[in-house]
């Protein structure tokens, strides 16, 4: 009964207009702000950090960049890796070749040059859709991968191919204990996840959705596809290339490309199908259940003390992740996010059954 | 164009009225659609005045649709030349044609499924809605103006069209006959100044149908909207329609005022399926 | 030019096996629509089902013969695939009836992701070897006109023998018998099918299993020449630009697409490769395709596609 | 690959001396194993990990070493970097004494990490050639040397097999390399080793995941070298035999690493 809109009334329409209209809604966001930027901080464990939280939060960024193309603007993309790569290589240069390069901005930069670099693969979707548009994606992946294994330059010419960052800072404060790197992440998790929202709460998001659901309505009424999709492939990759910045310099700090491979890219886009197609929360659903199904399932035979080889239980994730796609799109194309709303849908009415 | 003072039940009886009719504003000559081997449309040519409800029927693969098609740039015809207010079209994409004026609705609902009856009527908004995407992204200052300003714009539509208490449903959710009055809706809420209905009232009941009627009429008496329109309700279309133009296998059989195209001796072989 | 010619040659035996895996997805996006990302997935299944059940029925039921264990272990595969087939349409695409392209790929990855599990829990993630007796040394012909001769690999051979083979055995099929031409009538209009009183239902399950037949022949001869490893999963990657190339709804365009890729590949590996720093093969296919889509969209001989509204 | 369990009987024993020369532990070490299993790369993974299991129960059946037995327990990497750090912060929680990455990728990873929490890496013939300057990464201990000692030793046996060094000179080596960090390690080494003794060297990437090797056997095939150095991984060396075997290059010329 705690959860009702009665007596909410909107009195402007900007008032009804925002992200969380119901009250209850905004307590609980912030809330759970409280706890992400307050709590955690004071009794997250180091392993905590590292192994779940950091990773999470990078990966649900990613996610997040993925969905704005794939669910909002129904265009499939295949390459996400690719263009994470492309920021993350595109900071590094930015920082090893200008002298005090701040880390915001090589951040920004890279995000940039994935844009460059996402438009550029974008273009054949003018063109052509779905399937084909696979294909497109992952020549971008196959591409990226060979260039930055290839060409020395962006490498800093590694004989290797391995590159590395240190000392990381933002306006001088240091990013090295897990819980600075926890804190910077959820800064810009949190910031471009609002700017996420704000974008396909717009014109332009209206626009991204008319195009996904029915092209042609949306060119008759008005909506450039070129316009539309252009800008879904530039705002996807610089969120993703951020990401790719974020996941190389405050996760791993020492990269291969391998970190950006194809495998990065369809793990990404099961997390946006379990997570929900077209929805903000469900791109962070989506990285936690990813991020924490297969932990949960290596520790449960040390939990419960049935000895299963580790093979197995890495198979078993391969097996219920695939298993959970097919699942998803069968009973639930909007995910765990649509999942969510039902439940709160049901709260709402509660006990009334309708 | 001001939509503040709509009284939808006001002008029922506005078809036989005389009207303001206009001068021509669209005039297709001689359009030839050929889709590979198979021909859609044959030499057709017709005009449409400002502020006319122009019908265009005839039996089932007609070419009606194509012909919609044609003018607002979904296909490009082979031959023929088209004169939108005076000027002659070059190749023109879709959404030029709104651009221009032109919106439409469709045969088959083409409304945006995963997005609510608000949103879908917002896409209509769409060309007048001028901030970029930084602004919006930050939805602040002129983004959030215009989302309000637009937002009272598309509630009257809604209020017009009498779908207030779905307006955040999303739109696959809606009976079929609110889903036609959503889309007529989104074509509206781009203040089009000719407006191309695709057998707005099919697979409707009588009721729902003299709604759509009220709607379509009121859209053109009020707005001064040119129509043309799709039907296949014969009393519908005689009822509300200034001129009748009748496809028959991609080629023109008759054009004119209701009273003549009902006399025509190849629009009754045609429909009746005496002759060929 | 010796050098020449056995490049040629190889990048045509490797096309060949891109072809192999093309013609499952051709065959399955024909008949439904599905554009299927699981089939690399599903010639590593039946490699490994062919590969493991050929060491495993000799020890189960003691005999020793080679062939007999081949036989055996093919029909257990080709079972394997069938039942496969069944389940896919079962509890997949029945579900996913009208759905979009979009949808229905996305489902085919969560299949692929689910088999690569599957493959692995039941048959382990070694490299296995599968024996069929192909023919390992080289053959060197035209020895006479050229310095050491022009090698080609003998193996290659016989496995573009088969694949020829195979291409025609479909032909047959699809051409004389009913089954064959039920599928091409789903093929050209699903509804018009279905009115005439073909099960769609049936019909899925027949293309699948005939993709899962194309499937375990590209994985046996893979498999015999590279061993079966995971990885086949990913080499069938290859496959997409192929049907690009030739068109998603061609069968001679599968196997046309394979070769010109094939030949494409090697020889850009070898001639233009160097200037680049070499491993250019990983992504000049994927480039020669995206080229292909922008200029013609529909492949060498795939149908226009025309979007009616 | 036939060395790693030679290799990892020396480590163990260096490391249960260690451990014995520190009083205070319990008389239990626990080392975490970290491995793939799965993945492109688990055909190499998968005996790996099977012969660090098998040894260290010989050592707990031969009584431990000096009565201090071995506790482990794996954690499947699959070869990733995301997933090896995941097992590093689970398991070092649990008292691990030293790492063994497993990865050249994880081994960059935990190489920032690792003298924080004071863990040893330890790298068994791979990791960072530059670790093996102690004063570097002062926690990274790589055992039977890097893949530059790796690529060293090939030399000096073709060297010798040749009858001197300097019997190399106008020879031709190809160095067919797994196309990533790994494969491009002992490339520096190499030119500098060529420069050395004036052989040629040939540079033939195989590009991952490694089953795709046609044109790089047929490039060997044209140049005819005296010697292949396989910097393979386990996906690409079966492969490379097959393809060898089907080019006819002789096999007592490929050297695998």
């Amino acid at each position: 009964m705690l959860y009702r809109e009665n007596g909410q009334f909107k009195t402007s329409y900007a008032a009804d207009q925002q992200i969380f209209p119901i009250l209850q809604d905004r307590w609980a966001l912030g809330l759970l702000l409280l706890v992400a930027f307050v709590v955690m901080p004071l009794v997250g464990s180091e392993y905590f950090f590292r192994a779940i939280l950091i990773p999470f939060l990078i990966l649900a960024l990613a996610a997040l960049g993925l969905n704005i193309l794939v669910g909002y603007c129904g265009q499939i993309s295949l390459g996400t890796g690719a263009f994470m790569a492309v920021g993350a290589y595109a900071a590094y240069n930015f920082m090893v070749r200008i002298d005090g390069m701040p880390l915001i901005v090589a951040m920004l930069l890279g995000g940039l040059c994935a844009t460059v670099i996402g438009v550029l693969f974008g273009i054949p979707s003018l063109r052509i859709k779905g399937l084909y548009l696979a294909v497109a994606t992952l020549a971008a992946q196959f591409f990226t991968d060979w260039a930055f294994l290839r060409i020395g330059w962006f490498t800093n010419n590694s004989t290797s191919g391995s590159v590395s960052v240190a000392n990381l800072n933002v306006f001088g404060i240091p990013i090295e204990s897990p819980v600075s790197k926890y804190l910077f992440c959820l800064v810009v998790v949190c910031l471009f996840a609002l700017m996420a929202k704000n974008l396909t709460r717009s014109a332009i998001g209206r626009q991204w959705m008319a195009i996904r659901d029915m092209d042609v309505a949306a060119a008759v009424i008005g909506i450039r596809p070129v316009y539309a999709k252009l800008t879904a492939f530039a705002v996807s990759s610089f969120i993703v290339g951020v990401a790719g910045v974020l996941w190389a310099f405050v996760y791993l700090g020492a990269w291969e490309p391998a970190a950006f491979s194809i495998d990065r890219s369809f793990q990404l886009l099961f997390m946006v199908i379990i997570g929900g197609l077209g929805s903000i929360s469900g791109a962070f659903l989506g990285a936690a259940f990813m991020v924490l199904l297969p932990v949960v399932l290596d520790q449960l035979p040390h939990w419960l003390g049935i000895p299963i080889s580790t093979a197995t239980v890495s198979h078993l994730v391969h097996m219920i992740f695939g298993a959970l796609i097919v699942f998803f799109l069968i009973v639930e194309p909007h995910g765990l996010a649509k999942l969510w709303s039902v439940g709160k849908q049901k709260m709402r009415l509660w006990p009334f059954p309708h | 164009m001001d939509m503040t003072d709509i009284n939808p039940a006001a002008s029922d009886a506005a078809a036989d009225s005389g009207r303001r009719f206009g001068d021509v504003i669209l005039d297709l000559q001689n359009i030839s659609l050929r889709f590979g081997g198979v021909k859609a449309l044959t030499d057709i040519s017709f005009d449409v005045r400002e502020h006319e409800i122009r019908s265009i029927i005839g039996p089932n693969g007609a070419g009606k649709s194509s012909m919609l098609n044609v003018i607002n740039g979904v296909y490009h015809p082979q031959e023929g030349r088209i004169l939108y207010r005076g000027q002659e079209r070059k190749r023109l994409e879709p959404y030029m044609a709104a651009r221009q004026g032109i919106a439409r609705t469709f045969q088959n609902i083409a409304l945006f499924k995963g997005m609510s009856v608000l949103d879908n009527i917002m896409t209509g908004r769409n060309l007048m809605m001028k901030s970029n995407i930084l602004q919006m992204a930050l939805y602040w200052g002129r983004a959030q103006k215009e989302e309000i300003a637009h937002r009272e714009k598309v509630e009257e539509i809604i209020d017009f069209l009498e779908i207030q208490n779905v307006r955040k449903t999303p739109v696959g959710q809606l009976p079929y006959g609110l889903q036609k009055r959503v889309e007529l809706g989104r074509a509206l809420a781009a203040e089009p100044s000719m407006l191309l209905l695709d057998e707005p009232m099919a697979g409707m009941n009588v009721e729902e149908k003299q709604d759509m009627c009220r709607f379509i009429l009121d859209v053109n008496d009020q707005f001064g909207t040119t129509i043309v329109l799709i039907e296949h309700d014969m009393g519908v279309v005689m009822d509300i329609s200034d001129r009748v133009v009748v496809l028959d296998y991609g080629k023109k059989i008759g054009d004119g005022a209701p009273d003549e195209v009902r006399n025509n001796e190849d629009v009754i072989s045609a429909y009746l399926g005496t002759s060929h | 030019m010796g050098f020449f010619l056995e490049t040629l040659f190889g990048g045509l035996m490797a096309g060949m096996l891109y072809s192999l895996v093309a013609l499952g997805f051709v065959l399955i996006y024909k008949a439904s629509g599905v554009f299927n990302f699981a089939q690399g997935a599903m010639v590593l299944f039946a490699a490994l089902a062919m590969a493991r059940f050929a060491e495993w029925f000799p020890k189960w039921f003691g005999f020793e013969s080679l062939l007999l264990a081949n036989l055996l272990a093919f029909v257990a595969a080709m079972a394997m695939m069938v039942v496969l087939a069944w389940a896919i349409e079962r509890f997949c695409l029945s579900k996913l009836v009208n759905q979009e392209g979009i949808t229905l790929l996305m489902a085919t990855l969560g299949i692929a992701y689910f088999l690569d599990g599957f493959g692995q829990t039941l048959f382990g993630s070694d490299i296995y070897s599968i024996n069929v007796g192909m023919p390992k040394d080289p053959a060197f012909v035209m020895e006479s006109m050229f310095e050491g001769g022009v090698m080609i690999s003998k193996e290659d051979l016989v496995a573009a023998a088969v694949s020829a083979l195979l291409v025609i055995v479909l032909a047959l099929f699809f051409q004389k018998t009913k089954t064959g031409r039920a599928l091409r009538a789903v093929a050209d209009d699903h509804q018009a099918a279905q009115s005439i009183g073909i099960p769609l239902n049936r019909i899925w399950v027949i293309v699948w299993s005939v993709a899962g037949f194309a499937a375990l022949i590209a994985g046996i001869i893979w498999g015999s020449k590279l061993g079966v490893q995971f990885t086949l999963s990913l080499v069938a990657l290859k496959a997409l630009p192929v049907v690009i190339l030739g068109g998603l709804t061609s069968v001679p365009g599968a196997i046309i697409g394979g070769l010109i890729i094939g030949v494409g590949e090697k020889l850009s590996e070898i001639y233009i490769g160097p200037m680049l720093g070499g491993g250019i093969e990983i992504w000049f296919a994927y480039v020669l395709a995206l080229g292909f889509l922008l200029l013609r969209p529909q492949g060498l001989f795939g149908e226009k596609i025309i979007d009616r509204v | 690959m036939k060395f790693k369990p030679l290799a990892l009987a020396a480590t163990l024993v260096t490391l249960g001396a260690a451990s014995f020369a520190t009083p205070a532990m319990a008389q239990e070490q626990y080392i975490p194993l970290l491995s793939y299993r799965t993945g492109a790369y688990a055909p190499n993974g998968i005996p790996w990990a099977n012969g660090k299991q098998d040894y260290l129960k010989y050592v707990n059946a031969n009584g431990g070493v000096n009565g201090v037995k071995i506790a482990y327990e794996e954690c499947e990497t699959g070869y990733a970097t995301d997933k090896g750090v995941e097992c590093y912060e689970r398991l070092k929680g649990r008292g691990a004494s030293s790492f063994d990455p497993q990865s050249t990728g994880i081994t960059f990873a935990l190489t920032d990490k690792a003298p924080i929490d004071k863990i040893p890496l330890i790298t068994l013939g791979y990791g960072l050639a530059a670790s093996q300057d102690g004063g570097v990464f002062k926690w990274n201990f790589p055992l039977m040397g890097s893949y530059w000692t790796a690529a060293d030793i090939l030399i000096q046996h073709l060297g010798e097999k040749e009858g001197g060094l300097d019997k190399l000179k106008g020879k031709k080596i190809a160095l067919v390399y797994h196309d990533s960090p790994f494969g491009k390690e002992p490339i520096p080494l190499l030119q500098k080793r060529a420069e050395m003794h004036g052989f040629q060297l040939n540079l033939l990437p195989v590009t991952a995941p490694g089953v795709e090797q046609k044109a790089t056997w047929l490039q060997v095939r044209r140049d005819r070298p005296d010697y292949v150095l396989l910097w393979g991984w386990g996906v690409m060396n079966s492969t490379a035999l097959k393809e060898a075997v089907a080019t006819g290059f002789p096999r007592e010329k490929m050297y695998g690493v």
